[in-house]
């Protein structure tokens, strides 16, 4: 075990799989030399070469387009989009080629792209900058996305995401880029065998009142809130996974508890909240006791940074919505 | 009116009365057989092409883009590939997959609608046909950058229309080709419309200018002149090969049919303009040189029509013949491995169906 | 009144926008002499000049993008997208700047941009067009999502759409361009008082046991079911407006009712279906009898048009939805 | 490295030490009074700039993008254009919002975080920062046909870096002007690098030259050079105004600072780089020309030396002083009108807050 920050942890993981897999190749804005903007991929140019570790032009179609072709030819590309609001200039190439491709070939042809997306707010950035774009993806039949809360999970999770031969969309929660935790960096992430399927949703906390599911940046929120309350035992849920949802994991818990709060960033209008809310009361109809309640961002453009603790669920409001639900 | 007068300024080696003529810069010699076999390819593709619209008429297809004029320049830039390069077409370039080896069936189960693929793209050494104007051109410098990855001498090339050319992703992919200096050629055939937008009224400027200003060389081609546009590409593919990047090929040609089954074209183009390019069609061109020069007599012409009229009875019965896919294919492939979500949709839909079934048994 | 097809009134509603007003300008592939691939834009360049009628080069960004600017410069511009799968090219336009224009310069400048897409399957067509990508743009703050479901709602809504100072994203239904209905043209759509209002769902038909929420292409295929059920009664409400969506009317709906089943072509995760569902078991938790139930297309890319009927919400799957409701 | 000698091409007024040089094509004359206005003005942005960047350290802006060494290729070109006309400039461009009258206090609104904006566009004539790469080329087309509908002569610049020329948009911008012949003026700061990627290694070819394949002229100036610069522009907005359509100017200069105030240019770039740069400094050019003709004394430098002091004492006061925005404000002109979901989440916030209040109030 060694504590390292998120951004490590990503960091390591990304250099695990570049050695255990000579296909494996990156590409994005200044992710060579300068290491990314967030230095995530800080010295892999370095040791894995020019070739290897590219930077691209300046064009986040050709990016993922290029990612395509590099996937046709038996390359494992994993793209960095330098953050969240400039995906979707190649939102065209996901949603119509990478989404697509091995469905429209009869499974002949493989996309086993990962599209990396700093995302969330709570960094104090000019607009654009702090987006919560999963829902899109999640949306979007025929890619998984996947979001880590810790550094264990990132360091998991990003070298499973390169093993997996299904286009991945991995968002990680950039202001958690420095937060420490404990990485077992002798663990092998590619024995997926019991705990570290990255398609489940972790219990992190165990509670008997209200569970709240979240994930990323959230996740820390709302393990804070959960220790904080004092009316009510709550349960949290890291759902990790945002596509496909393990829902089977969150409906388990709310049958034992009757309630649920969904908890994050991105605005709550045809959100994962909604989905989440859709399918758990379709599945615990009987045993919820509440309906289920929604703690996101507003259905508003990310406001300037000055407002954005407004904007952000916190701590705060995760308890009053664990209030409401213990008060039906 | 498009009446091809710009094309003066393009390499050729063939006038569109089948006179051989020289050319400063580039020349081709082919064998014999090899010239045959070009004019057998733009019949048989032709007629493939014919077959479909009538299918299409009868309700056989769901649609059908016609690839009618466009021969030469489609068989004659693809038959230039190796059988390890790799090839990007459109919904139009049938003599394309034709010439990779994509089998008459194949191209048309995608229109027909059992599939949205219908060939095994690593097999072939060719794509599917991808719709969404300019995304496969990004695909092949992608593709591109990984032979360079793999110091391999393979050759790439993309195919797209001159109204793709105007999308940002084409452009993008002049960057990326350039900046990776990647082993792909850039194939525009200019076929003066863009459904109903007439290219001379949009962009002054030809296309294959365009090359410079991103860092690489752009030869316009005479692309009813299958001579010309093998040599163009011939050579474009080398300089791929061989360390020198991109080249844009933009080979002027005309689309002499509707844009697709489901258009109308006398709503916006002149009678005229078609009968000034049927005097330029690729095929009679080259049958008329061939026939000048010797290399292929009646007989052989005549052998190669039956043998067209036999590929029309085989693709028509094949269509119709060919298997309905079942419901639950609609899941299979949407990833490498399923996941629970999906297989309870797959499920329900499956027990759902099996409901009618019973009610409707005794 | 007049008997005419949707694609008739749309065109017809066109014009109304165009004479009304001069700034109102068109831009779109192949909307001028064609008239566009479905012809909706018929007849309107040669009656208001290439100069309000334009062709644009083959550029969906650049449409957008375009209109961004013309928006600011003071026009009204209504532009054509040729088919649901070809609006990702210009998805960051939409997203980054058309949503967030007016917010981000304080209410100054306006976007009175009308996107219309004719969208959704049942067409028998190839790959990329027979999407339903409305989640995307109801998911994204700033923007409003109309969807008529017949002649007479076409005809007003598209005037009423051109009229408003936010941008609309303009789903058309094409199967049901062919579709006839009575057209008031004499009715004016601007008169937005009372029964015209674009952002209100309508209660088509009127029942009380279940309420089937719905739009666009479904509203017919609900209706026929509503008509066809004998076991129960069916309220079918056509929301209309997906973006902003009005709660109100289908919760009051389901206050009788009890049942709620939401049906739509596009895919069920992360859908319009689910955020229904969340909002109206929140408002209706303790009259709900059954849990919301989404009648939709799979999480799959939508298939070779050979398996679309399979795919598609049909007559019965929504009764067989309606019979699940009841069951419970 | 970029040294700049590619420079040698550019169009040039003044040398690097001050010295009027004749050209064959471009030529300007200005008044004592302005050319004494340009020294100010780009004094001006500078002290601006470095106010700015002191006070993003402090802790008083989230960031800062500097424009340092940028002042002539921004002044020069935005000082060409009349108060009617558009500008649509990137992050980095404070050397024209400010000639565009946009008030120091509104440019660094955004990076304090109190706003995504900071001023009316439409008063100012000057878009707001667009800062996703390309998009507002697109905008500026677009504003451009508007104002050849309307047929008026405005005419109409958009900003943009080399770096952006790689994006889609910019291109397709390129193609909707040249179709729509539409009066705007493409200005294109090659400050050599796109955070760490040097111009030089990315694209063979320079930027100006990619205007022919779209159909309009591109011209290469000194972008340090702020004569050069406004003889160049003067003429695009010229061209544009008589219905001449489209020009690409590339501006070359360079990025004498850090990308953003985020960001350590050390990783990625040698000393000497900058070092051979501040020999061309675009102020200390203009000033020894004034000084060597006579134009402007020491004095007058002092007297503008001072109101830059004055300017950052106000610029430091003004920033501290901002008003922090309210909650409820991210509400506000989401729409034009407000709906009733947007409504009740408003509500609900103003609740959820004032029950804060009331707990802590005794
Ligand atoms: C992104 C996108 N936008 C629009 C369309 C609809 N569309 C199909 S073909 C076509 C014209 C293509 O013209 P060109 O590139 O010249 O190719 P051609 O059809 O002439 O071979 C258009 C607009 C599409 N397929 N993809
Ligand atoms: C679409 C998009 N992708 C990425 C970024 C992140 N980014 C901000 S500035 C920049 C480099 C821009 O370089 P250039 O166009 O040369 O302008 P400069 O900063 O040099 O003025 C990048 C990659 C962005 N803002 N937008
Ligand atoms: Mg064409
Ligand atoms: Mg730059």
């Amino acid at each position: 075990m060694t504590t390292m920050t998120m951004a490590k942890a990503l960091n390591s993981g990304l250099r695990k799989a570049m050695e255990r897999d000579s296909k494996v190749v990156m590409l994005g804005e200044d992710i060579g030399r300068l290491g990314g903007v967030f230095r995530i991929t800080d010295g892999l140019q370095k040791d894995f070469g020019e070739h290897r570790v590219m930077d691209s032009p300046l064009a986040e179609s050709g990016i993922v387009g290029a990612a395509v072709g590099l996937a046709m030819r038996g390359y494992r590309p994993v793209v960095e989009i330098q953050f969240d609001g400039f995906v979707y200039p190649a939102f065209d190439q996901i949603v119509s080629q990478v989404a697509k491709m091995h469905r429209r070939t009869e499974g002949t042809v493989r996309m086993p792209i990962v599209i990396r997306i700093p995302f969330g707010g709570g960094i104090g950035a000019v607009e654009h900058h702090s987006e919560s774009p999963e829902a899109y993806f999640a949306h979007t039949a025929g890619l998984r996305v996947l979001c880590p809360s810790d550094p264990q999970a990132a360091y998991a999770t990003i070298q499973q995401a390169i093993a997996c031969d299904d286009p991945v969309v991995y968002f990680e929660p950039k202001r958690r880029y420095w937060d420490k935790g404990e990485v077992d960096e002798g663990f092998d992430a590619l024995d997926t065998g019991g705990s570290a399927d990255p398609w489940r949703a972790r219990v992190l906390q165990v509670g008997t009142d209200v569970t709240v599911a979240c994930y990323g940046p959230m996740v820390r929120t709302c393990i804070d809130a959960a220790r904080a309350s004092t009316e009510a035992s709550v349960e949290v849920i890291d759902l990790q996974s945002l596509s496909p949802l393990d829902i089977d994991t969150v409906a388990a818990s709310v049958e034992r508890t009757g309630r649920l709060v969904v908890v994050h960033e991105a605005a709550a209008n045809v959100g994962l909240g909604a989905e989440i809310a859709a399918r758990v009361t379709e599945r615990c109809f009987y045993e919820l006791e509440a309906p289920v309640l929604r703690v996101t961002g507003y259905d508003t453009p990310y406001p300037a940074s000055r407002l954005e603790e407004h904007f952000l669920p916190d701590l705060d409001r995760v308890l009053d919505a664990v209030d409401r639900a213990m008060a039906y | 009116m498009s009446d091809g007068s710009r094309v003066a300024s393009a390499v050729q080696l063939l006038s569109p009365e089948g006179e051989r003529v020289p050319h400063g810069r580039y020349e081709i010699t082919l064998r014999d057989s090899e010239l045959r076999e070009l004019y057998r390819d733009m019949v048989l593709v032709r007629r493939l092409d014919t077959e479909a619209t009538a299918l299409q008429r009868q309700g056989e297809l769901g649609l059908w883009a016609s690839s009618l004029g466009q021969e030469a320049a489609q068989v004659g830039s693809a038959r230039c590939l190796r059988p390890t390069d790799f090839a990007f077409p459109t919904y139009r370039d049938h003599g394309v997959t034709w010439s990779r080896g994509v089998q008459p069936l194949e191209i048309l189960a995608m229109f027909r609608g059992v599939t949205n693929g219908g060939w095994d793209p690593i097999e072939r050494g060719c794509a599917i046909y991808t719709i969404v104007i300019g995304n496969q051109a990004l695909h092949a410098a992608g593709y591109a950058m990984g032979v360079h990855l793999d110091g391999s001498d393979d050759a790439v090339i993309a195919y797209f229309g001159d109204g793709a050319t105007d999308e940002g992703d084409v452009n993008e992919a002049f960057v990326f080709g350039s900046v990776f200096n990647a082993p792909v050629v850039f194939f525009c055939q200019n076929n003066q419309w863009a459904i109903s937008q007439p290219r001379e009224r949009r962009n002054p400027g030809l296309i294959h200018e365009r090359a410079a200003g991103f860092g690489f060389p752009g030869v316009l081609v005479d692309g009813n002149d299958i001579l010309a546009v093998m040599a163009v590409t011939r050579e474009a593919l080398e300089r791929a090969r061989s360390g020198g990047g991109p080249t844009l090929v933009e080979a002027y040609t005309y689309r002499m049919a509707a844009h697709t089954t489901s258009d109308d074209p006398t709503r916006y183009r002149h009678a005229e303009e078609l009968e000034i390019w049927r005097l330029r069609d690729p095929i009679e061109r080259l049958k008329v040189f061939l026939a000048r020069q010797g290399i292929a007599d009646r007989h052989y012409f005549d052998q190669i029509d039956h043998e067209a009229n036999e590929l029309a009875v085989f693709v028509r019965d094949g269509v119709r013949a060919m298997v309905e896919p079942s419901a639950g294919s609609m899941f299979d492939h949407v990833y490498a491995e399923s996941h629970p979500l999906l297989d309870e949709q797959r499920r329900r839909l499956r027990d759902y169906e099996a409901s009618f079934v019973e009610e409707l048994s005794p």
